[in-house]
C-alpha cells in the first residue's frame, strides 16, 4: 500500500472515479491547470482531459447550480467550493435545490452529486478560511453529509460519496491534508453511512469527526497515562448519524464527550449530546459534555490556538464527568458557558 | 462616443422591440433579419393561446372554489407562453417558472399533474424526464442554472437538443441571472433565456426594479446575443424565439431574449394589483391583447375562419370542462410519501419516523 | 389597550421606530406601496414617504449587502426577506458579513440593523414558503436571533431589535400573524433577552418558541385535564439565549419536552435538550424529549398536518417522561428515530 | 444591426482602452471626452507609486521571514492602485479587497495597522470610520454591494461624497457584482464600481472568466454608464477615475470602470504561477510597466528630474524600512479579546467562555 496523504487521497479518488466512470466530471475554481489551491485535483485536468475536471467563472452559486443541471443531464459532478465560507453563495442552490430535487420529483430527478468543502480551521488561515460549517448542511434533509479524519476514509468516502444517488456534502479538514498513511483502494473499509471506533475503550467514549479525530486520539492517550481508557468514534457520516455505533458505545461507557471545532452553540455536538442523553439515558453516569470551539467568529491566525479544542480541553472535560467525588459539585450544573 | 467593433455591435438587440403585427392586427414590414413563421404554425398557435387562455381563467375560478392554493396567471402573456412551447421540439428542455403553466399545458403536459404544486398535494406532478420540462421553479432565477448546465450537458454528449429558460423581469435581478448568462456564454452551451418582461415583479414596477435601456442589454456584457420583442405579438415573439433557437441549436451559443408584455391579472388571485397600479393602465394593455392581435392577423390573411374560431373556443370549452372535472374530485395523498424521496432509500432515522407517522395514522383511524 | 393581530403589532413596531428615530429605513420586496405580501408594512411608505419605506430590485444578497452599507453610513435599516427560503440568497451576507463586521473592526463598526423573516408553516404554502430556517442564524456567531409568539412580543421585540447595536435576525412566524390579542406600547414587558414563562406549571417543562408556543399552551391545557400540571417557557430570544429561566424551570419540574416546527436533526431543540441534560442533570426524572418536525423537506400543503407537531404528538412526549410505571421500557432508549 | 437610441450609446465604453501615454512613454492623442490630469497630480502619483511598488515587494519579503501568513502583491497594477487613492476626497469613502494593501498605503493608512489581516492578528488593524476606508474584503464581490448601499447613505444625507468599490476581473463573476450595479444604478447612488481586470483569477484566466468584448460593456445592462481604460497607463486610468468619480459626485449616478492590466506575481506568496501561465507573457507585460511609463511621461515632459527620481526612490526605500522594523517586532495579541466584538456587550454565555479561556491561560503561565 502506498503512503499517502489526504490530499493524495482524495487524488486518487477522483481519478478511479474519472477512470471507472465517464459520466463523473470534476469541476470548480482553479481545479483545472491549477490542481486546486489544496491540490487536490491536481493533474486531473491534464490526465482526463479539460472535457472531464474543468475551471469554472468564480460564483458559487453558478458552480452549483450548473452542476445541477449536468446531473440532471445524466453526469455525476463532483464540485469543489474552494473555502468553507466561499460556499455561502451557494447556500441556496444546496438548500433550496440541490438536497429537494429529488424529493419534488418523487425521486423522478436524481442528483447524484458531490459538494467538496474544505473546512475548518488550524492552518492559520485568514478570516473566511476556517468555517466550520457543517451544521449548516446537516440541518438540511436531502443531503448526506461526510467527513474524513484520515487518508484511508478520504479515499474510501470520496469513491462512495461520487457513487450514491444522493447529493453528498463531502467536508474535508484542512488540517488533516497533509496528514500521511498507507492506503489501500480495494474500498474493504467502513461501509458508507457507518462510524468508526477508532481505539476501544471502557471508561469514556470520545466522538469527534474530521479534524478533531486526531486530537481525541491524543487526548485519549494522555487520559491513559492517568489511567482512564477513553474510547474513540470516528463519525465519518455526520448525516445521516450512526446512531447504533454511538449508542452501543456510550451504553458500555456510560460517559461520552463530544468534540469539535465550530462554534458550540447549536453546533453538530448539540445534536450528539441530545441523542446520546436521550438514548442512553439510564446508562449515563454524568452529562454529556462538549469541547467545541468557542461561539465567536473563526480566530485570526495569532489566535486560533486559543480558540480551537485541544488535548488539554478534552482532558479537563473528561475531569469533569463527575468521577466519585464530585457528584456533588457538578450536580449544580456545569456546562462551560452556563 | 467612438464606434464600436463588431463583436460589440453584433452582440447587441435591435433598438426597439421587434413586431411583426401592429396592436390593431395590420401587418407592418418584416423587422430586418427575420421571417414570419409558416401559416400552419400561426394557425396552431392561434389554436394554443385560445386554450391557454381558457385554461388560466378556468385556474383562476379554481381558486375561487378551494381546489388550487393560489394560482399565479399569465393572462395577456399568451404569446409568449405559447411562443415559447413552440419553439421547441419535443425533445428540447423547458424550464418554466411558477407563472408558466400555460406554456406546459401548450406543451402537452397533463393539466392536473401540472397543478400538483398549486393544488398543495406534491411539490411537481409531472415527470420531468419524460416531459423534457424541468419542475416549476419558485426560487426565482435559480432555474436559469439548472438550465446553463443542463444545456453544457447537451453539449458535452454531442446533442442537437437546446434548452429555453424562462424568466420574468424581476428575476433578471437576482445574482443567479447574471451567474446563467456568465456560465452559459463561457461554456458556450445551447441555451435560450426567455426573460417575460410583464412590467411587475408582484407590486414592483419595472422602473424601481432596473434602469437598463432594456433588460436585454445585459447580454452584451457576457458576449450573449440578445433580441428584444413585443411581447404580445406573437408572430415576432415565435420568430425570435425560432431565430434564438437556431442559433443556440447549431452552436452559435445562448441567447438571451426579452419580450416586452403585461400581466393583466394580479401578481396571483391573492394579490390585489389595485394596491400598486392603475386600473387605467390596465385598460391601455387590453389593447394590445395578443390573442385578439393575432386572431385578427391571421383572419386577414385568411388563415383563420369564423368557423376555426369558434371550433377553437369549444375545443377551449371541452378542455377546460375536463380539466374542472378532474380537479373537482377530492385528491388522494399519501402521508407516508413523505418520507420516500428524501433519499434513494429513506434512512434508518427517517425509516423510524414513518413508522411513528403510521402508527399514528393507525390509531386515528382505528 | 388596542386588540391587534401579529402583523398590525409589527406594523405598529415599525411606524414608532420610523416616529422616533430618523435613521431608521425600511426596505425589501414589495415593502412599499404593497405594504409587503402580509402586509406587515401597510402605509407606511405613504405615511412617511418613499425615503424611509421602499422597494428594492429583486434580490436578497442586494437588499442584506446594501442595507450593511446604509448601516456603515449611520443608518439603522430594517429589511423584509419575503419568506424563509428567500433569505438563502442573502446567506453569505448575513453570515460573512452581518454577522462579523463588528468583530472584524474591534468594533468600530456597528452594524445596527434588523432582518425579518416570516418563517415556518402551518399557512398552507407551497414549498419554499414554510422551511424553519432559525438554526443557521442561531448557528452563527454575532447575530442576535429572536421570534414573538404573541403580538405584544411582536412589538416589544421588534422595538428592542431596531433598537439593539446588535444585528438581529427577527423570525415572524407566519402561522401566528392572524393572531389577535390586546397590546400596549409601553414597552414594560419582559426583557430583550429574556424568555417568558407562559403557563406556571410544577410537573413538566414544555420548551417552545415563536409558532409553537401556542401549540404548547393548548398541549398544558390537554394534559392539565390528565392530571399533569405542565410548564410553557416561550423562549422568544433563541440566540443568546435565557439558560437561567429554562433551567431554574427544569430544576423544579425535574421533566422537560422541546418543540419545534423544523426538522429535528440539529435543530434548535438538539441545543436546548443538550443544555438542559448538562444544567440540569442531576434533577431530571427522564430524558429531554423533542418534538419536532420530521427530517424532510417541508411538506406540500395538503400533508402539512401530518409533518406539523401537534397537540397529540406532545401529549405522546409527555407520556413517554418515565413516570413510574415506565422507566425500564425507557431504559431500553426510546428516541423516535433511532 | 439597426441604430442604437441615444441612451445606450452613452453609456457604452470606447471601443478600445482609454490611454494618453503609450507604453514606450510617448503621449498620442488626448482621448476624446478626457483631459490630462495635472502636472502636480501626476508628479505626486509618480511618488506614491515608487512607495506603493516598494511597499509592496517589501511585503513579499515579509512573508518569507515569516511575519506575514500571506500577501497578495499588486505589482504591476501600480498605475491602478495610485489612482484609487489619489481619485478620491479624503473623506470619499473606499471599498478595497485583500489584493489593494498599496492603495492602502497610498491613501496614507498606517501599513502595519493595515497589515493585521495578513499578519494573523486581528482581521482588520485600521478604523474604517476613521480612515474612509471598509475593511480589505475577501467574500469577492460582496463588498460592491456594501459600496452601493453606504452611497446609498450618502445620497440620502444629501453630502456630496462618493464611494469608490474596487473589483478584480474574477469577482465580476459573483451574483453580488451584479446585484451591485443594479441596486447602484436604480437609487442613483454616487458609487464608482472599478474593475482591475488584471487577467487573472488566482490561476484562470480572464479567456475562462468571460466572453463578455470586455467587462466595461456589462454596464449598459443596468443603465450605467461606463468606460475601460488602459490600466498601466496612470494617466490615462487616474483621467478616467476622475472624470467617473466627477458624474458621481454630481448625482450623475453609479460608473463602472473596467482598467486593463495584468498581476505581475502570483496570486499571493503561497501560490505557483509556472503552472498555469506562460513565462513569456509575463515578459512581454513587463514591457508595459505601469511606473517605467510613467517616469518617461513625466521627464519627457519636464515635469520629473533625475534627481526627484532619486528623491522618491530614497523615501521609498526609508518608507520601507521603517516598515519593516516594525513589522519585524513580535505582535502583541490578547486571546481575551476573541470575545470582546462579538456583540456590543459579551453575552452572558460569551462572558462565561472567556473566563474559561482566562482560567486556562492563568494556568499555563503559573
Ligand atoms: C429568491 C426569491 N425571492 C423572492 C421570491 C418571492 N416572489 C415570488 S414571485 C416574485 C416576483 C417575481 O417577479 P418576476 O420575476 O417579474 O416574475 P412574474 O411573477 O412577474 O412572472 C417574488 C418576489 C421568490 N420566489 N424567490
Ligand atoms: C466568494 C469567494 N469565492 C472564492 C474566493 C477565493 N479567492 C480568493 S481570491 C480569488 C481570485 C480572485 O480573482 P480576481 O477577482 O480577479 O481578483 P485578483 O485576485 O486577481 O485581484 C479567489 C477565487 C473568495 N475569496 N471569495
Ligand atoms: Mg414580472
Ligand atoms: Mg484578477
Amino acid at each position: 500500500m502506498e503512503q499517502l496523504t489526504m490530499a493524495q487521497a482524495l487524488n486518487s479518488a477522483l481519478r478511479d472515479a474519472l477512470k471507472d466512470d465517464g459520466r463523473v466530471l470534476v469541476s470548480g475554481e482553479d481545479v483545472g491547470p491549477l490542481g486546486g489551491v489544496f491540490r487536490v485535483t491536481d493533474g486531473l485536468t491534464h490526465d482526463f482531459g479539460e472535457d472531464r475536471c474543468f475551471d469554472t467563472p468564480l460564483a458559487e452559486s453558478g458552480i452549483v447550480g450548473h452542476a445541477v443541471g449536468l446531473a440532471m443531464g445524466g453526469f455525476r459532478p463532483v464540485v469543489e467550493m474552494q473555502f468553507d465560507a466561499f460556499a455561502y453563495p451557494a447556500f441556496e442552490q444546496i438548500t433550496s435545490h440541490v438536497a429537494k430535487l429529488r424529493n419534488r420529483t418523487r425521486g423522478r430527478v436524481e442528483l447524484p452529486m458531490v459538494i467538496r468543502i474544505p473546512y475548518a480551521g488550524g492552518i492559520g488561515g485568514v478570516e473566511h478560511h476556517c468555517d466550520s460549517s457543517e451544521v449548516y448542511y446537516t440541518h438540511t434533509p436531502g443531503l448526506r453529509v461526510v467527513t474524513p479524519a484520515t487518508p484511508q476514509d478520504a479515499y474510501d468516502l470520496l469513491r462512495d460519496a461520487i457513487e450514491s444517488p444522493d447529493p453528498v456534502v463531502f467536508l474535508e479538514p484542512k488540517c488533516r491534508y497533509w496528514a500521511r498513511e498507507p492506503v489501500s483502494f480495494d474500498r474493504t473499509g467502513t461501509p458508507f453511512d457507518r462510524a468508526a471506533i477508532r481505539r476501544r475503550g471502557t471508561d469514556i467514549t470520545l466522538i469527534a469527526y474530521g479534524p478533531m479525530v486526531a486530537t481525541a486520539l491524543a487526548a485519549a492517550e494522555a487520559a491513559a497515562e492517568e489511567g482512564r481508557d477513553v474510547e474513540v468514534v470516528d463519525l465519518r457520516t455526520l448525516s445521516p448519524v450512526d446512531d447504533e455505533t454511538i449508542a452501543e458505545s456510550v451504553r458500555r461507557t456510560g460517559r461520552a464527550v463530544v468534540v469539535h471545532e465550530a462554534a458550540g452553540f447549536c453546533g453538530y455536538g448539540a445534536e450528539i449530546a441530545a441523542r446520546v442523553s436521550e438514548q442512553c439515558f439510564h446508562h449515563l453516569e454524568a452529562p454529556v459534555l462538549r469541547v467545541t470551539g468557542f461561539d465567536i467568529p473563526y480566530a485570526p491566525p495569532k489566535l486560533e490556538s486559543s480558540h480551537l479544542p485541544n488535548v488539554d480541553r478534552i482532558l479537563d472535560a473528561i475531569d469533569r464527568l463527575q468521577w466519585d467525588d464530585q457528584v456533588t459539585l457538578a450536580a449544580q450544573g456545569s456546562v462551560r458557558d452556563a | 462616443m467612438a464606434a464600436q467593433p463588431q463583436n460589440v455591435t453584433g452582440l447587441l438587440p435591435a433598438g426597439e422591440p421587434v413586431r411583426f403585427v401592429a396592436e390593431d392586427g395590420t401587418a407592418g414590414p418584416p423587422p430586418p433579419g427575420y421571417t414570419e413563421p409558416s401559416p400552419e404554425r400561426l394557425r396552431e398557435a392561434y389554436r394554443r393561446m385560445v386554450l391557454g387562455r381558457r385554461f388560466d381563467t378556468q385556474a383562476t375560478a379554481l381558486t375561487k372554489q378551494g381546489r388550487l392554493a393560489v394560482y399565479p396567471s399569465a393572462a395577456g402573456q399568451e404569446a409568449c407562453q405559447i411562443a415559447a412551447a413552440l419553439a421547441l421540439r419535443d425533445d428540447d428542455w423547458l424550464f418554466p417558472t411558477y407563472r408558466d403553466s400555460m406554456a406546459l399545458v401548450a406543451r402537452g403536459l397533463d393539466p392536473v399533474q401540472l397543478m400538483e404544486l398549486l393544488r398543495g398535494t406534491w411539490h411537481c406532478g409531472y415527470d420531468p424526464h419524460a416531459t423534457f420540462t424541468a419542475p416549476q421553479c419558485t426560487p426565482l432565477a435559480t432555474q436559469t442554472l439548472h438550465a446553463a448546465g443542463l444545456a453544457d450537458a447537451i453539449r458535452r454528449r454531442g446533442e442537437e437538443r437546446v434548452v429555453l429558460a424562462l424568466i420574468g423581469d424581476g428575476g433578471t435581478s437576482e445574482g443567479d441571472f447574471h451567474e446563467a448568462l456568465n456560465f452559459a456564454a463561457v461554456f458556450h452551451v445551447p441555451v435560450v433565456f426567455f426573460v417575460q418582461n410583464n412590467g411587475f415583479a408582484i407590486s414592483v414596477p419595472l422602473a424601481k426594479q432596473t434602469r437598463a435601456p432594456a433588460l436585454a442589454y445585459k447580454g452584451v456584457g457576457y458576449g450573449v446575443a440578445s433580441e428584444q420583442v413585443d411581447g404580445n405579438d406573437l408572430v415576432a415573439v415565435l420568430s425570435v424565439l425560432d431565430h434564438a433557437v437556431a442559433h443556440a441549436r447549431r452552436g452559435g451559443g445562448p441567447f438571451l431574449v426579452e419580450a416586452h408584455t403585461y400581466r393583466m391579472d394580479a401578481h396571483t388571485n391573492a394579490d390585489d394589483a389595485t394596491r400598486y397600479r392603475d386600473a387605467a393602465e390596465v385598460e391601455r394593455w387590453r389593447a394590445a391583447d395578443p390573442v385578439r392581435r393575432l386572431e385578427t392577423h391571421l383572419r386577414e390573411r385568411g388563415v383563420l375562419t369564423e368557423e376555426d374560431v369558434a371550433a377553437d373556443a369549444a375545443a377551449a370549452e371541452e378542455f377546460a370542462a375536463g380539466f374542472r372535472a378532474r380537479m373537482n374530485a377530492e385528491p388522494e395523498v399519501d402521508p407516508l410519501g413523505l418520507f420516500a424521496h428524501v433519499y434513494a432509500e429513506p434512512t434508518r432515522q427517517l425509516a423510524a419516523q414513518r413508522e411513528t407517522l403510521r402508527a399514528e395514522l393507525a390509531a386515528q383511524e382505528g
